[in-house]
């Protein structure tokens, strides 16, 4: 038993899975296409308890809090309450059954979806918009060169990319010329970086990859063996 | 100074609790005409609950789960902590029920194995899907910490399949294929093009601006390169060049800064218009 | 970094002050209505032309990988290109890698199609005009399954009918039956897609994203990776107008140059007052 | 990297030379003759290289140098004797440039003959396509019962459905069931049928067939001959295990990883690996001294959405590491937050572990390290109303931020402290550059963590990565420049630029 608890076992499958995934994108013979279906339909199910995994660390953080009793506790009573109403809705599926389908119409399950988590979620992000408005006032400054380039590009596109520009434009005459201001900042200087940055990522991806499958790094397999 | 997030240890004050009523009940009156009190042909008004009640009464919770999540804004508050992490548990009672049962294990272990259309069907998921729906459990040993050693062999595998794939893969979308699109010769800029005379406006917009381009991406995505090479020392020349890949760099960020704000104000405007279009019921 | 030349003083105005002009330039249009017409950018019209080169029945995937927190900038774009779709009588399917916004999914396209009968008096049915997949668990591995065999991927769509069976999947075996596939995505699921899916299965591959991630597109869009794109809710209006409807992108782009135009007064003024101090070499 | 700016003065020149040409080579747009069409002497059938054994290629080289409007009849039989009764198949390919052999380089590499040789792509099982699928009728389904593909009571649950005709509204729901389950089902044989169809696709086009080329003249088929009769090839397809196209891809890649392997080897021999400095590190002994003299505390700052597996987090906390160490020595407090738990164990062990080296164990105390909140906004209220309270001298924001990135900067500015960030999250560097004195961009975070760790893996990947730029930088300015020359003075240097295409 204390052979599968060792490390060994699943470096060695990392390699040798990583190998096969490796050079099925070289050899088109069927098998290739064959592994590649067996493979992939085995995470799609492996998935579905991926995601179990996933709802624990959610809960597990605020039962947590709960059973420490720290700071805020009370907050996180309303997780449990939230994720309780949606579960009773969602079991009792108005009147229908648990699991069961609801063919037309909206369910209370549905509401529960529309009403609480559409708005709170769509409205926590909105309110940066605020912030940002007071911080472009406040702290946005052009403390050096490189900071006074990104505040002019930010105010060419932000300028550049809203109707108004072309109704300012015609005022002169010229009403596409804050738009092609902002096409050039992004087909050219903001293509260029973009590109370096995502060949910089990835050769840094290639070289985790590369890690990965020779067992140097193996933190993801949790235990320090 | 007064940032919203320094009075948030304070007590609230009975004034706030005063205003916080008054802003309830205006709330709740508006929310009650705008959604029930409908005008008729003749131009009267009159009360009805409408085909939709609980529509009407979602859309006024919803519009109240607005504000609340304004409240912010003005300070971390209780409100908020309850909206906050009353939306963080819908979400997770949404994702037990639905998406782990509907769209996961139903379709992928229910259906296959105790709701099998024929013996044979079922007989082909004990040979083919058993091995993952192990895999698949064993993932779950993780939460233990006795067990959870198992789980590795599931972690193995998915994380391996993803690393070698990945290999070829990336280097085929994000390193080839953006280089082979990097190293064009500057005319390629200009090929279909007919050139018009030196100098002239059309020269500069449809000859010399689109080659001026392709050349100022080559410079700058070598110079982002190199501004991320940490084997030599950048002096002198190589200083330079470095400090070109900053500016690059610079007004990349700013253009990402914009549509940052562009993105954040969009949000808000979406808000906006729920609030005015579906709570206040103002026309279109 | 070099070190910073200027310790910037800070400039007092309530925040307030600047909350109630970001209200101000959001609801203004709403109450005054400014015509401000605009011209779609070439991003934009690469994508609609692409799609408006299909032919009757042709199948279009779409890819709904956002949730509630971005839905005020893709949920227009995800309208305008199923109103699209129906338009041209190609064959929507629509699935999503997000499964916290699959409800939202399903609203947008239960919403849509008997708007798009409206429009164009047909009636465009569920499994004949449109498929909806739904939600598979299985991220990035899971789009070269769906290249291998999509049937095998979704063996039912979101409504429980065996996709086998359903008419608007008659000729859809891979991916590479797809005519046109488009990623609405809110975070880097448009990566996912060029280098699992487009590039390995060669179907041509669309982008609709929030405005922040738009500007890291530009290099995909250059190496022909990406055909078209739509970026924000700028990019949601761009769609209605090429395909002369109206809807919350065109609504929304008076508030947003509004605010925008707020936004780069505020940072001006600042930079420009802090500057003039600096320069008179003031005590900062 | 003086060389490129050197050229410059050439490169304009080449490309002021490359208009010219454009203009000269516009015009040249010969008009069409009907001319007199000829076989070609001979053919070849091939399998198709590099795929899954699917196809067959006719190729054969074009006599005419004008093949506007010329079409090429191939015709396909199961055996020579089939030709002379009329049991074949034929497939008409109109020649154009997609047939031309130079459109496959995957298939027929990058000789110059290309541009006259033409091929036709054969899928034998298009051309002789297995019988259609049987429909479940209920002949049909006692047949597979008889092959014992269903059982008798699946059989007989078929039946009894397949032959009901009581409309919809009326049934039971016994009935409803059954049709519900019929439905499944006749799905799952279908996905059966599709299958087995698949299968003998597969043995179609593997099996040997005979094939002729005639080019259309008109209505008549003027056929390649072989000794006064039409010439008859055989060729059967089969799977191949190469991609050719993707050979760079694999060298590249094989490559790369074997110096990122081989710098990780050299980086455990030799930890002195030269990185050069991150000039955001030396701003943390400036941050903290500064702090030490205004006696206030020290802030370190994880990601809102840190965990313990990503890079950014890993390099936070080495640089951390660093942090602690020197407040130690100053003694000077530092508070960690964060909201992970997992993150907030492991800082706990570095912080104590500084503190310990530093030879203060005492002074360490573990409540200053704490995880204070666990959504996203209320961390930022957290963390602000604490920068609020502490009125901290310096503040570190590390890790992987998302949107709480703008909120937190611009708190921590508006207390004026001396604020260093650096996140892998790109969408959030322009607010930490704006709010911020000294921000690690991207990977500079990694490079600072490996700078200060020394740790061989992250050292000798960070020296691979650098190799790989370097290579990256020079193939661009070369090729480009060699290319834009080659154009401008009209040489064909493209297979430069195709050694990197990927297909």
């Amino acid at each position: 038993m204390s052979f599968f608890k060792r490390l060994t076992l699943p470096l060695l499958i990392v390699f040798g899975i990583g190998l096969l995934g490796f050079a099925q994108e070289f050899v088109p013979h069927p098998i290739a296409h064959d592994f590649t279906e067996a493979m992939t339909t085995c995470f799609k199910i492996m998935g579905g308890f991926a995601m179990i995994l996933g709802i624990y660390s959610l809960t597990h953080l605020h039962v947590t809090r709960i059973r420490q009793q720290g700071p805020g506790w009370g907050y996180s009573m309303f997780v449990f309450l939230g994720a309780g109403v949606m579960i009773v809705l969602g079991v009792w599926n108005d009147g229908v059954g648990p699991l069961r389908e609801v063919s037309e119409g909206k369910t209370y399950f549905d509401w529960g979806y529309d009403y609480i988590y559409v708005p709170c979620q769509a409205t926590i992000f909105s309110i940066l918009a605020f912030f940002m408005a007071s911080a472009a006032f406040r702290t946005f400054r052009a403390r050096n060169v490189a900071a006074a380039m990104l505040l002019i590009a930010a105010v060419v596109v932000m300028f550049g990319r809203v109707p108004v520009s072309e109704t300012v434009g015609r005022w002169f005459g010229t009403p596409d010329v804050f738009t092609n201001a902002t096409d050039f900042l992004m087909n050219g200087p903001n293509l260029a970086a973009k590109r370096g940055i995502i060949l910089g990522v990835s050769l840094g991806g290639l070289a985790q990859s590369l890690r990965i499958l020779l067992g140097i790094e193996r933190s993801y397999l949790g235990g320090q063996d | 100074m007064t940032t919203p997030q320094n009075k948030s240890n304070k007590k609230t004050s009975s004034v706030e609790m005063a205003v916080l009523a008054i802003l309830a009940v205006v709330f709740l009156v508006v929310s009650l005409l705008a959604q029930f009190i409908v005008k008729d042909a003749d131009g009267h008004y009159y009360f009805t609950t409408g085909a939709d009640l609980r529509g009407s009464l979602g859309v006024i919770l919803a519009a109240g789960l607005t504000l609340v999540m304004y409240s912010f804004l003005y300070r971390d508050n209780a409100l908020f902590k309850i909206a906050e992490n009353l939306y963080v548990g819908v979400a997770l009672g949404y994702m037990v029920i639905t998406i782990t049962w509907r769209e996961a294990l139903r379709p992928e272990v229910y259906d296959k194995f105790f709701n099998a259309p024929t013996w044979g069907a079922f007989r082909e998921a004990l040979l083919y899907r058993s091995v993952p729906v192990i895999l698949g459990v064993l993932l779950i040993t993780r939460l233990s910490r006795k067990h959870g050693w198992i789980s590795r062999y599931s972690y193995a595998l998915i994380i391996g399949y993803g690393a070698g794939v990945g290999i070829p893969l990336t280097t085929h979308s994000f390193i080839l294929k953006q280089l082979y699109a990097g190293v064009a010769p500057l005319q390629d800029a200009i090929v279909g093009k007919t050139s018009p005379a030196l100098f002239s406006w059309p020269w500069f917009a449809d000859v010399a601006y689109p080659v001026f381009l392709t050349a100022l991406v080559v410079v700058g995505t070598v110079a982002v390169l190199f501004y991320f090479f940490y084997s030599i020392e950048h002096k002198r020349t190589g200083r330079t060049f470095s400090q070109v890949g900053i500016f690059f760099l610079m007004v990349s960020f700013g253009a990402s800064f914009g549509y940052t704000v562009m993105g954040r104000v969009s949000l808000l405007i979406g808000r906006v218009q729920f609030l005015l279009y579906e709570w206040l019921k103002i026309p279109k | 970094m070099s070190s910073l030349p200027l310790q910037p003083r800070r400039i007092d105005l309530s925040r307030w002050v600047i909350y109630g002009l970001v209200c101000l330039a959001v609801l203004l249009p709403y109450v005054i209505y400014v015509e401000m017409p605009f011209t779609p950018s070439k991003e934009a019209k690469g994508l609609y032309d692409q799609l408006e080169a299909l032919k009757k029945g042709d199948h279009v995937l779409l890819a709904f990988d956002f949730d509630p927190a971005s839905q005020a900038e893709l949920r227009p774009m995800g309208r305008a290109l199923l109103l699209h779709c129906f338009r041209k009588g190609v064959i929507p399917v629509v699935m999503t890698f997000w499964p916290n916004g699959l409800n939202m999914d399903k609203e947008i396209i239960e919403k849509t199609a008997p708007e798009a009968g409206k429009m164009w008096s047909r009636e465009f049915k569920n499994g004949r005009d449109y498929v909806f997949l739904g939600f598979r668990p299985g991220d990035t591995s899971f789009i070269l399954l769906m290249g291998e065999n999509l049937k095998t991927a979704f063996d039912k769509d979101y409504y429980q009918n065996p996709t086998q069976k359903l008419p608007g999947l008659t000729d859809v075996n891979t991916l590479k039956d797809m005519k046109l596939v488009v990623d609405l995505a809110a975070g880097a699921t448009v990566q996912a897609w060029i280098a699992w899916g487009s590039d390995r299965f060669g179907f041509p591959l669309g982008a609709g994203t929030t405005a922040v991630s738009a500007p890291d597109m530009y290099p995909f869009l250059q190496s022909r990776q990406v055909v078209g794109l739509l970026g924000g809710l700028r990019g949601a209006a761009d769609y209605e107008v090429l395909l002369n409807v109206n809807g919350d992108g065109r609504l929304g782009m008076q508030a947003q140059s509004f605010t925008h135009l707020l936004l780069v007064g505020l940072i001006l003024f600042a930079n420009v007052v802090v500057f003039i101090r600096w320069i008179r070499g003031g005590k900062d | 990297m003086r060389i490129p700016l050197h050229r410059a003065r050439g490169m304009t020149l080449a490309w002021f030379l490359a208009c010219c040409g454009v203009l000269l080579a516009g015009g040249a747009d010969a008009s069409a003759a009907p001319a007199k069409v000829h076989p070609p002497k001979s053919f070849e059938v091939i399998d198709l290289p590099s795929d899954d054994g699917s196809a067959v290629l006719v190729v054969w080289t074009c006599p005419d140098n004008d093949v506007k409007g010329v079409q090429y009849a191939v015709e396909v039989a199961k055996s020579e004797a089939d030709f002379a009764s009329g049991g074949f198949k034929t497939q008409v390919v109109p020649l154009s440039s997609e047939v031309l052999a130079s459109s496959k380089p995957e298939c027929f590499g990058r000789s110059v003959e290309n541009k006259r040789r033409y091929f036709a792509e054969i899928s034998p099982a298009e051309l002789f396509p297995p019988p259609d699928r049987p429909k479940l009728t209920p002949v049909r389904l006692n047949e597979l019962a008889k092959t014992r593909v269903i059982t008798a009571g699946e059989l007989a649950r078929a039946l009894s459905v397949l032959q009901s005709t009581s409309p919809e509204a009326k049934l039971s729901a016994a009935e409803k069931a059954a049709r519900k389950w019929y439905e499944d089902f006749a799905a799952y044989m279908e996905t059966k049928g599709r299958e087995a169809q698949e299968e003998q696709k597969a043995a179609i086009n593997r099996a040997t067939y005979y094939y002729r080329l005639a080019v259309l003249d008109g209505e008549r088929k003027i056929y390649v001959e072989r000794d006064g009769k039409p010439a008859i090839v055989s060729g059967a397809a089969r799977p191949n295990f190469f991609k050719w196209g993707k050979l760079n891809n694999l060298l590249f890649s094989l490559a790369f990883c074997a110096i990122v392997f081989a710098f990780i080897e050299v980086a455990k021999r030799k930890p002195g690996l030269f990185i050069r400095k991150i000039a955001g590190l030396d701003a943390v002994d400036e941050a903290i001294g500064r702090s030490t003299e205004m006696n206030r505390p020290v802030f370190f700052v994880h990601g809102g959405s840190s965990a313990m597996g990503d890079l950014a987090t890993i390099a936070s906390v080495n640089i951390l590491a660093r942090v602690a160490r020197k407040t130690a020595e100053h003694d000077t407090r530092i508070r960690v937050m964060n909201n992970d738990p997992i993150v907030t164990v492991v800082s706990q062990e570095v912080v104590q572990q500084a503190y310990t080296m530093a030879g203060r164990p005492d002074a360490y105390n573990p409540d200053d390290v704490a995880l204070v909140a666990s959504e996203q906004f209320s961390y930022v209220a957290a963390v602000s109303g604490a920068m609020v309270r502490e009125q901290p001298g310096a503040i570190f924001l590390l890790g992987s931020f998302f949107a709480e990135s703008l909120l937190l900067a611009e708190t921590g500015a508006s207390t004026g402290a001396i604020q260093i960030a650096g996140t892998d999250q790109y969408t959030q560097l322009p607010f930490f550059i704006t709010t911020c004195d000294y921000t690690l961009i991207g990977e500079e975070l990694y490079a600072a963590s490996a700078y200060l760790s020394r740790e061989p893996r992250q050292l000798g990947s960070l020296r691979g990565q650098d190799v790989g730029k370097a290579f990256l930088m020079v193939a661009i300015v070369v090729i480009v420049v060699v290319m834009t020359a080659a154009v401008a003075w009209k040489l064909d240097f493209s297979w430069l630029r195709d050694l990197l295409q990927p297909l």
